[in-house]
C-alpha cells in the first residue's frame, strides 16, 4: 500500500474540513488564533470561511485547507477478525461437538447506564442488521440482565448461571464513563475467579475502540455496528478452541 | 385548530370521545389502586414541603434517615406524618431537623398516635405542610409577576434547549448563552442513574455523567442565573428537570418550591424505562402531578422514548393511547390543558418513502386531539448517525413540521446527537436551524390542507383507529397478569415492548398499602379536602 | 399542471396570453436582425459541421485561420461558404484541412464566386455541411437507442451535478463517481476566462481555472467514460456543457457532434454577465439554437444569474420576463417545449421572513406558465456562507421546494458553495440531501394547496403582473439607446442592473451585415428550407 | 492574554469536528487510516463517527477528538487597523486639505476572473453593510473597469487616468489563481512605474490572507467582509499622509 492524502477534488491536494469553538470573543485576534490551531494541526494554508460569534466569550469557527500529512494505511493497525464467521447452524454444531453442552452467556448494561438497545441487538432474537440474536441459537443459553445492572449484581448472575461468556455494553461516554465502567468490571471478574474458570469477558458500545481490549481487562471490545453473528462466531470460536487446546 | 372546528382531517368526533372514555375506564382503576398506597417518597416529599431539608454527612438527605426510622419503628402504612407530628408534639425534637438527627442517632421511638394525640399530631402536621405549600404558591405568583414584569417567550413554539454537562457551575454559562441565543426553555439534563436513587442528593454539584445531578441547589443556583438572564433578555426563560424515578414527588416538590417551570413527568415512564414497579409509579405520579398542578408547573410526558425502541411507524397509536392516558392521569390531578406537554416525536426512518408526511400525520393528529395542550414535540434521535450534516438536515424537517402543526414546546434537535451531548456550538448551530424554519416557512401551514381522503389524512385515522383497538384490548385485558387491567397490559409488552409485570421492578419495597389511619396533609390539602 | 388546467395561482388566461403576445412582440424585431447579421463563430461553425477540425502547432484552430484569411480577403458579408468552396472546387486544397494549411501559409486568395461559379460552390459546401448534420442526427438517434436500450433517468427531476476540477482526468473519475451515487446528468464547468476566447481550444485539457476547457475532445472523453457508466448503470446518464460566449455556435455544434445532451444557452447571458456585443449574441443564439434543436438538446436558460447580482424579490419579474423571451427566440429557432430547460433559482436571502413561501409562489409560477418544458432550478449561491451547516439546510429547503413544484432539473446544491468547488464529498452529501427529501417529502405537493387569495398566489399573480409591465415597457422603449426597443432597454440596464449598449461590448468586430450574395448552407438546412 | 484550547462543553476539553475523504475503499484499515490522521493532527483520543463509501475507492470520513495543541492568542499577528476610520466627510475634508485635488481611483477584476459584486460593493455607491461606495466620496474620482481586466489593459488605464490608487479583486482561487493574478498585477505596476510615483496598490477578495500584503508586493490586502468605509480611509491616510512626510 502507498502513502495517500486526504482528497478534495484532486488527488493529493491534501483538503480537509474543520470546525470548533474557541472560549475567545470574536476578533481578527480570534480568528488569527483559529488559524494557529489549524496550523499547529498541520493545515497550511488554513482558511477560516466562517467565524460566529455564540454566547459570552465564545466563537465558532469553520475552517478549510491542506495537511501536509501523510497517511501510512499500511502501519494501521486494526483488530481483524481472527476467527471464522459461523451461520448459527455451524455455531450450534460447533458447541455440540466441542462442549456437549449449551454455552451460556450473561449479558447485561453496567453502571448507570441504561441504554439496552444495543445489548438486546447482540442477545434477542430479532437481532440486528437481518442476523438472528443470540436467543435464536439453540445451543446458547442467554441470561439478559437488562439496564443499570451493578458489577457485584452481574457477577453473582455469572456465578449462578455458570456464565461461559458475560458480554457487557456501554453506551454512554461523557467523562469515559464507558471505560470506567469496564474496568470495574473486568476487575471484580479476575477477583472473583480463578484464572482459569473466569468467564470470557466481551464489552461492546458504539464509541469504543477496539484496539483497547487488553487495556480494559477484557477479551474483546465490539464497536458500531457489530453484528450478533460476528458475537457468536467470536464466542464459539474462543469457548471451542479453548477446550480444543 | 381551536376546539369545535371541523376537522382537517376527517376525524369523527365520536371517535375522539369514544377514545377519552375508554381511557377513562382504563386510567380510573389505576386512580383508585393510587390512592389506596403510599410511597417512601410520597411520605418524604411530605416531610420536605414541612420543611426538613439538608442530608447528613454521608449525604444522606434527612428526610431519609427520619422517614426510615419511622418506617422501622412502625411501618408505612400510616405515613410518617401521624408519627412524626406525634413525636414533635411530645417534645421529642424542636424541629423535624432536630427530630431527624435523633432518630438517625436512635434516640426516639416513634408510634402511631390514637384519639386526641392523633388529632394534635394532624393539626401540628397540616400546618407545617401548609407553610411549604404556601411557599409553592407564592412560588407560582412569583412567576406569574415575573412574566408580566420581564415578558414572556415571544411566540410559539417555546424554543427548548438541554445542557448536560454533569457539571452545574459548566451547566450555568452555557444555560445563559443559549438563552441568549433564543432559547424559551433550558432543560437541565439529569445525570444517568439518579432515576434509580431513591434519595435525591443534596447541594450544588459537578459530577454528573451526561447529565447533572436534580438537587434543590442545583435547581435554586439555575433558576437564579435565569432570572437574572430574563431581566437581561427581557423575557421570562423557564427552567425544566425531571420528576421521575424513584424520588418523583419529591423532585416534584423541589421543583415546586424552587419554581422550575416545566419538569418531565409521565404516567409510564418509570415503568417502562427504568423498570421501576407499576404501583410504586402510579402512585408516586399522583402525587407528584398534583403538586405540579398546584405549582403552575407545565408536565411534559415522555411518548417520544417509546419511539426509540419500538417502530415509530408500526407503534405510532401507542404514541396516541399513551397521550389519552396521560391525558386522563393529569386532570384527574388537577392539572390544565395548558399544563399538558404531551409528548411526541419525530422518529421515523428517514429511509421510508414518505417519511416525512407520516410524520406530518402524526402531528397534526395529535394537535387535532388536544387542541388546548402544548404538546412537546421532540426531535430525531433513533435515525440520527455520525453523519452531523445528514443529521442538520434531517432537525430542519423536524423542525418544519413543528411549524406547520401549532407544536408549543419543540426539543431542539442536535446534529451531535449520536456522538456527544451537546456542545455549546451545537446548541447554537441547533438555534440557527430552528430559526431559518421558523422565519422562512413558519406560516406555511397556511397554504397545507390536506385533503379529508388523502395520504395524510388516511394515515391520522388510521393511527387513531389504532389507539382506540389498543385502548378497548387494554380494557378487556383481564387476564392474571395483572389487576387493573392496564397493570395486565403493561406487563404483556404492550407499551415500548417492555413486559413489566406489577409485582416485579425497583422501588416496590418502598411502596405500602394504606392503613384505615392513615394521614397526610399534603394529600388532604392539595385534594382541596 | 397540464396545459388546459385550472390554475392553482388564480391566474388569468388571458394575462399569460398577453404576456406571450409582448414576448413575441419584443422578441421579433430581434430575429429579424438576427437574420439580417453573421458572425465570425457562426462561419467557423459552419466550417466545423463540414468537417474542419485541428488546430495549427500554436493551437490557432483551423476554423479560425481559414476564416480570418477569407475574411482579410473578402470580409464577412458574404459568408465564408462561398469563397472556401470556391477555392476547393477552384482545386486550390484536396479537402478543408489542406486549403486551411495553405490559406494560413499566405498561398491562397479568396474571391467572392459568382453565377456558376457560386452555385457549384454552393452546391459543394451544402453538401459537406450536410455531412455534418448528419452525424449530428445520427448523433441524435444514438442517443435515443441507448436510452431505449440501457433505460433513462428514472425519474423527475432529473439530479444535476457539476464537475470542476479544471482537469478532464480528474473530472472524469468525479463524475462517473458522481452518476454512480445517483446523478442523472453531469456538467462539466468551464474554466474561466473561456466564454471571451474568440476560439474553441483543442484537445484534452487539464489547467483550467475553476473549471475545465469546453473542447471538442473533452466531450469527446466525458461522453465515452459516461456513455460506460450509463450501461453500467441501467439508465443513461446525461451530460451537459455551456454553449455561451463568443464561441456560441461552434460550442453548440462540437456538441450535437459528441452527443451531448443538454447546453446552457441563454439568449441575454453573454450580453450581460460576459460584456459580450448584443447583436453578436443574439445572432450567435439563434444559429446555436438551431442547432440544438436539430441535435435533440435541451437548453438550460440562465435567469438564475440575474439574481446573484440583483435582489430575487425585487427583481423576481425580471426572471419571468426573461423566460418569456428565452421561451420566444428558443421557439422561434425550432426548439421545442421538451427542450426548454428555463432558469431560475433559489435566491432569497434566508433573513427575509417567508422567504420560503416567496420561493414557492415564484417556483410554482414558472410552473404554471411554462408547464411542458422541463425547468432549471438552481440551488442558493449568493447566500451561502462558509456556514457549511447553514448551507446544507438551505440546500434541503431548496431541493423541497423543487419536489413540491415539479421542476424537471435539478441543480445540486453544495454546502461549500462559499468556499470552493464542489469536493467530492460535497456531492455525495449533496446527493444524499436530494434523496433524502425527494423520498420523504416528494409526494408533499398532493397535500399543499396554497388558497387562490392567500400569499403564495397573491404574490405569483403580482409577479406575472410586474413581468407584463415590464415587457410593455421594454416595447415602448424606443429611445436613442438602441432599436429594436430590447436593444434599448438592455442598454438601460433593465436586465441583472447591468448597461449594455449595443454598439459596444465583446466581439462587435466579429459581427458582419449580410450581404444580398450571403450563403449559409448550415441555415439553410437547419431551417428546413 | 492566557493560552486556550477549543471547547466542547468543558473548559479546557479541547474538542474539534473533522471531515475529510480519503482515496481508499471503506474497510477497517480505512477507519484506521482517519484515525492515523486525525492523531497525526494532534486529534488523541480521535473517534471516527462517521464512515461513508463514496464512490470507487474513497471513503468520507466524520471525526471528533481532543486536540492536544495550546492556542495562544497573544502571539497571533493580524493586520490590525493602522489608520482612523473616517466619515465620508472626514475623507474629503482631508484629500482637500491635503492634496488639493481629486484623488483618483482605478478598480477592476483582473485575470479571468468576473466576479464583480465583491468590487462593485467597494466602489458603486450603493456601497456594502450599509456604507455607501467610494464613488459617493466628493473627492475621490472612481473609474470602475469591470471584469475580467487584462494587466497590461490595467496599467494602462492606470497610467491615463493617472491613477493615485488602483483596486484589485480576485475572487477565484482555484489553483491559487488569485496569487498569481496579483503577483504579476504588481510586477506590472513595479516595472511600469518608478517607485516613487506608483500608485497605491491595494487587492482584495474573500479568500485572501490579509498578512500577505509584501509576499504580493501591494500595499495591502483585504478579506471578507470589508466595508467601503475601510479602504477610503486607509487610501486617504496613506496618500494624505505621504504627502505630509
Ligand atoms: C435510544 C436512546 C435512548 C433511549 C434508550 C432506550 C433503551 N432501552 O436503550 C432512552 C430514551 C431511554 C435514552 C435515554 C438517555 N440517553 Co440516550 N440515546 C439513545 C439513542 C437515540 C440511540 C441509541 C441506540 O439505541 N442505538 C442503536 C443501537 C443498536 O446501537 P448501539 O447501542 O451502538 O449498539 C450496537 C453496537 O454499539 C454494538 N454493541 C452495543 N453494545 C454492545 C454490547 C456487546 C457485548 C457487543 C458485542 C456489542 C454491543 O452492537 C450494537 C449493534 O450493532 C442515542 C443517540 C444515537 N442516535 O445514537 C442516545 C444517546 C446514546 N443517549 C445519550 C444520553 C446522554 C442519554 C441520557 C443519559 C440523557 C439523560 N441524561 O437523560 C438518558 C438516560 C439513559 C441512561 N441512564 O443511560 C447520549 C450519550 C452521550 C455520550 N456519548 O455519552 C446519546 C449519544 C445522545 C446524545 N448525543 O446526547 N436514550
Ligand atoms: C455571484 C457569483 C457569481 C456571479 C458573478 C456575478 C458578478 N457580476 O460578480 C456569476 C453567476 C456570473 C458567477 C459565475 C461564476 N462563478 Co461564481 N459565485 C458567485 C457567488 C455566489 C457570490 C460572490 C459574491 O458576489 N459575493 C458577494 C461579495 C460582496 O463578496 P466578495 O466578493 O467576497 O467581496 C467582499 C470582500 O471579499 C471584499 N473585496 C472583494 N474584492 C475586493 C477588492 C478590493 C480592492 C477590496 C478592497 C475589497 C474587495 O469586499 C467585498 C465586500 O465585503 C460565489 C459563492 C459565494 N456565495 O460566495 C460564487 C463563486 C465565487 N463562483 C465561483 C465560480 C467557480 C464561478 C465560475 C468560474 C463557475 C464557472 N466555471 O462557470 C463562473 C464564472 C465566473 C468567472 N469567469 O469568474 C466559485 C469560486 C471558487 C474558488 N474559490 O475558486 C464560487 C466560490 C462558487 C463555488 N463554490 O464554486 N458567479
Ligand atoms: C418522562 C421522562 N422521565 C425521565 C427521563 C430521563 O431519564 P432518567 O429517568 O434516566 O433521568 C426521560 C427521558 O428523557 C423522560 O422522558
Ligand atoms: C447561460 C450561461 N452561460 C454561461 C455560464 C458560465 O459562465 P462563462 O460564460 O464564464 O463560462 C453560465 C453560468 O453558469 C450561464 O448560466
Amino acid at each position: 500500500m502507498t502513502l495517500i492524502r486526504p482528497y478534495g477534488d484532486t488527488t493529493g491536494d491534501g483538503m480537509v474540513q474543520l470546525s470548533f469553538t474557541l472560549p475567545i470573543e470574536h476578533s481578527k485576534v480570534a480568528e488569527g488564533a483559529a488559524v494557529q490551531l489549524a496550523n499547529k494541526m498541520g493545515m497550511d494554508p488554513a482558511l477560516v470561511v466562517h467565524a460566529k460569534p455564540m454566547g459570552e466569550g465564545f466563537t465558532f469557527f469553520v475552517v478549510y485547507g491542506r495537511v501536509n500529512h501523510l497517511v501510512d494505511p499500511s502501519t494501521v493497525e486494526v483488530v481483524e477478525r481472527d476467527y471464522p464467521l459461523l451461520t448459527p447452524k455451524e455455531a450450534n454444531a460447533a458447541i455440540k461437538r466441542s462442549l456437549r453442552r449449551r454455552l451460556t452467556v450473561v449479558g447485561a448494561c453496567i453502571g448507570t447506564d441504561a441504554h439496552t438497545v444495543g445489548i438486546d441487538a447482540i442477545l434477542n432474537i430479532k437481532g440486528f442488521a437481518g442476523e438472528k440474536g443470540l436467543e435464536y441459537y439453540r445451543e446458547l443459553k442467554v441470561v439478559n440482565l437488562g439496564a443499570q445492572v451493578s458489577v457485584p449484581q452481574l457477577v453473582e448472575a455469572a456465578r449462578e448461571e455458570r456464565a461461559d461468556a458475560v458480554l457487557v455494553s456501554q453506551v454512554v461516554t461523557q467523562r469515559d464513563a464507558h471505560l470506567l465502567n469496564t474496568r470495574e468490571m473486568s476487575a471484580a471478574f479476575r477477583e472473583a475467579y480463578p484464572a482459569a474458570t473466569r468467564p470470557l469477558l466481551v464489552v461492546g458500545g458504539p464509541r469504543f475502540d477496539e484496539t483497547m481490549a487488553e487495556e480494559l481487562g477484557v477479551d474483546r471490545v465490539f464497536s458500531r455496528g457489530t453484528t450478533p453473528g460476528e458475537v457468536a462466531s467470536f464466542i464459539v470460536h474462543r469457548l471451542t478452541q479453548e477446550k480444543a487446546s | 385548530m381551536a376546539v369545535g372546528k371541523a376537522s382537517q382531517l376527517g376525524i369523527d368526533k365520536a371517535d375522539v370521545r369514544r377514545a377519552r372514555t375508554l381511557a377513562r375506564q382504563v386510567g380510573k382503576p389505576i386512580v383508585d389502586l393510587a390512592q389506596r398506597h403510599t410511597t417512601v417518597s410520597v411520605e418524604r416529599a411530605t416531610l420536605r414541603l414541612a420543611g426538613l431539608g439538608g442530608a447528613d454527612p454521608d449525604g444522606t438527605p434527612w428526610v431519609n434517615r427520619l422517614a426510615d426510622v419511622v418506617r422501622a419503628d412502625v411501618g408505612l402504612e400510616h405515613g410518617v406524618t401521624l408519627p412524626v407530628w406525634d413525636a414533635l408534639v411530645r417534645g421529642e425534637g424542636d424541629d423535624l431537623l432536630a427530630l431527624a438527627q435523633k432518630a438517625a442517632a436512635g434516640s426516639v421511638t416513634f408510634r402511631v398516635p390514637e384519639g386526641r394525640d392523633a388529632t394534635r399530631a394532624r393539626a401540628a402536621s397540616r400546618k407545617a405542610v401548609a407553610a411549604g405549600i404556601k411557599r409553592i404558591d407564592r412560588q407560582r405568583v412569583a412567576r406569574e409577576r415575573m412574566i408580566a414584569k420581564v415578558g414572556d417567550a415571544p411566540s410559539k413554539p417555546w424554543i427548548y434547549l438541554i445542557v448536560a454537562t454533569g457539571d452545574i457551575h459548566e451547566d450555568i454559562p452555557q444555560a445563559q448563552a443559549a438563552a441568549r441565543e433564543g432559547a424559551d426553555v433550558i432543560a437541565v439534563i439529569r445525570s444517568t442513574g439518579q432515576s434509580l436513587l431513591d434519595f435525591v442528593p443534596e447541594g450544588a454539584t459537578r459530577e454528573g455523567f451526561a447529565g447533572t445531578y436534580a438537587t434543590q441547589e442545583n435547581f435554586r443556583l439555575m433558576r437564579a442565573a435565569l432570572d437574572e438572564t430574563s431581566r437581561e433578555l427581557g423575557r421570562y426563560v423557564r427552567l425544566t428537570n425531571y420528576a421521575s424515578g424513584l424520588c418523583m414527588p419529591e423532585i416534584a416538590t423541589l421543583a415546586g418550591l424552587e419554581r422550575l417551570d416545566m419538569m418531565l413527568n409521565d404516567s409510564m415512564y418509570g415503568i417502562l424505562f427504568r423498570d421501576i414497579n407499576p404501583i410504586r409509579t402510579f402512585v408516586d405520579q399522583r402525587f407528584s402531578r398534583q403538586i405540579h398542578a398546584r405549582a403552575g408547573i407545565i408536565i411534559n410526558t415522555g411518548e417520544d422514548n417509546y419511539l426509540t425502541t419500538a417502530d415509530a411507524v408500526e407503534a405510532a397509536h401507542t404514541v396516541t393511547t399513551s397521550q389519552l392516558l396521560n391525558e386522563y392521569f393529569a386532570k384527574e390531578a388537577g392539572l390544565e390543558d395548558w399544563q399538558l406537554g404531551l409528548g411526541h416525536a419525530f422518529e421515523i426512518d428517514p429511509e421510508v418513502p414518505d417519511s416525512f408526511r407520516l410524520e406530518l400525520a402524526h402531528a397534526m393528529l395529535a394537535r387535532e386531539l388536544f387542541p388546548d395542550a402544548p404538546l412537546k414535540w421532540m426531535p430525531p434521535t433513533r435515525h440520527m448517525t455520525g453523519d452531523i450534516f445528514k443529521g442538520y438536515l434531517l432537525d430542519g424537517f423536524f423542525n418544519l413540521v413543528g411549524a406547520m402543526t401549532g407544536q408549543g414546546i419543540l426539543l431542539v434537535g442536535m446534529m451531535t446527537e449520536a456522538v456527544v451531548t451537546p456542545w455549546i456550538s451545537d446548541r447554537d448551530l441547533a438555534l440557527q436551524n430552528v430559526r431559518y424554519v421558523m422565519n422562512a416557512a413558519g406560516n406555511l401551514h397556511e397554504d397545507f390542507h390536506p385533503s379529508p381522503d388523502g395520504f395524510i389524512a388516511r394515515r391520522a385515522r388510521e393511527v387513531l383507529g389504532e389507539a382506540v383497538d389498543l385502548l378497548q384490548e387494554i380494557k378487556d385485558d383481564t387476564d392474571a397478569a395483572g389487576d387493573p387491567p392496564l397493570l395486565a397490559a403493561i406487563a404483556d409488552g404492550t407499551f415500548g415492548l417492555m413486559k413489566r409485570p406489577a409485582d416485579k421492578g425497583k422501588g416496590l419495597d418502598g411502596v405500602a398499602r394504606k392503613a384505615g389511619d392513615y394521614y397526610n396533609p399534603a394529600t388532604e390539602i392539595l385534594e382541596g379536602s
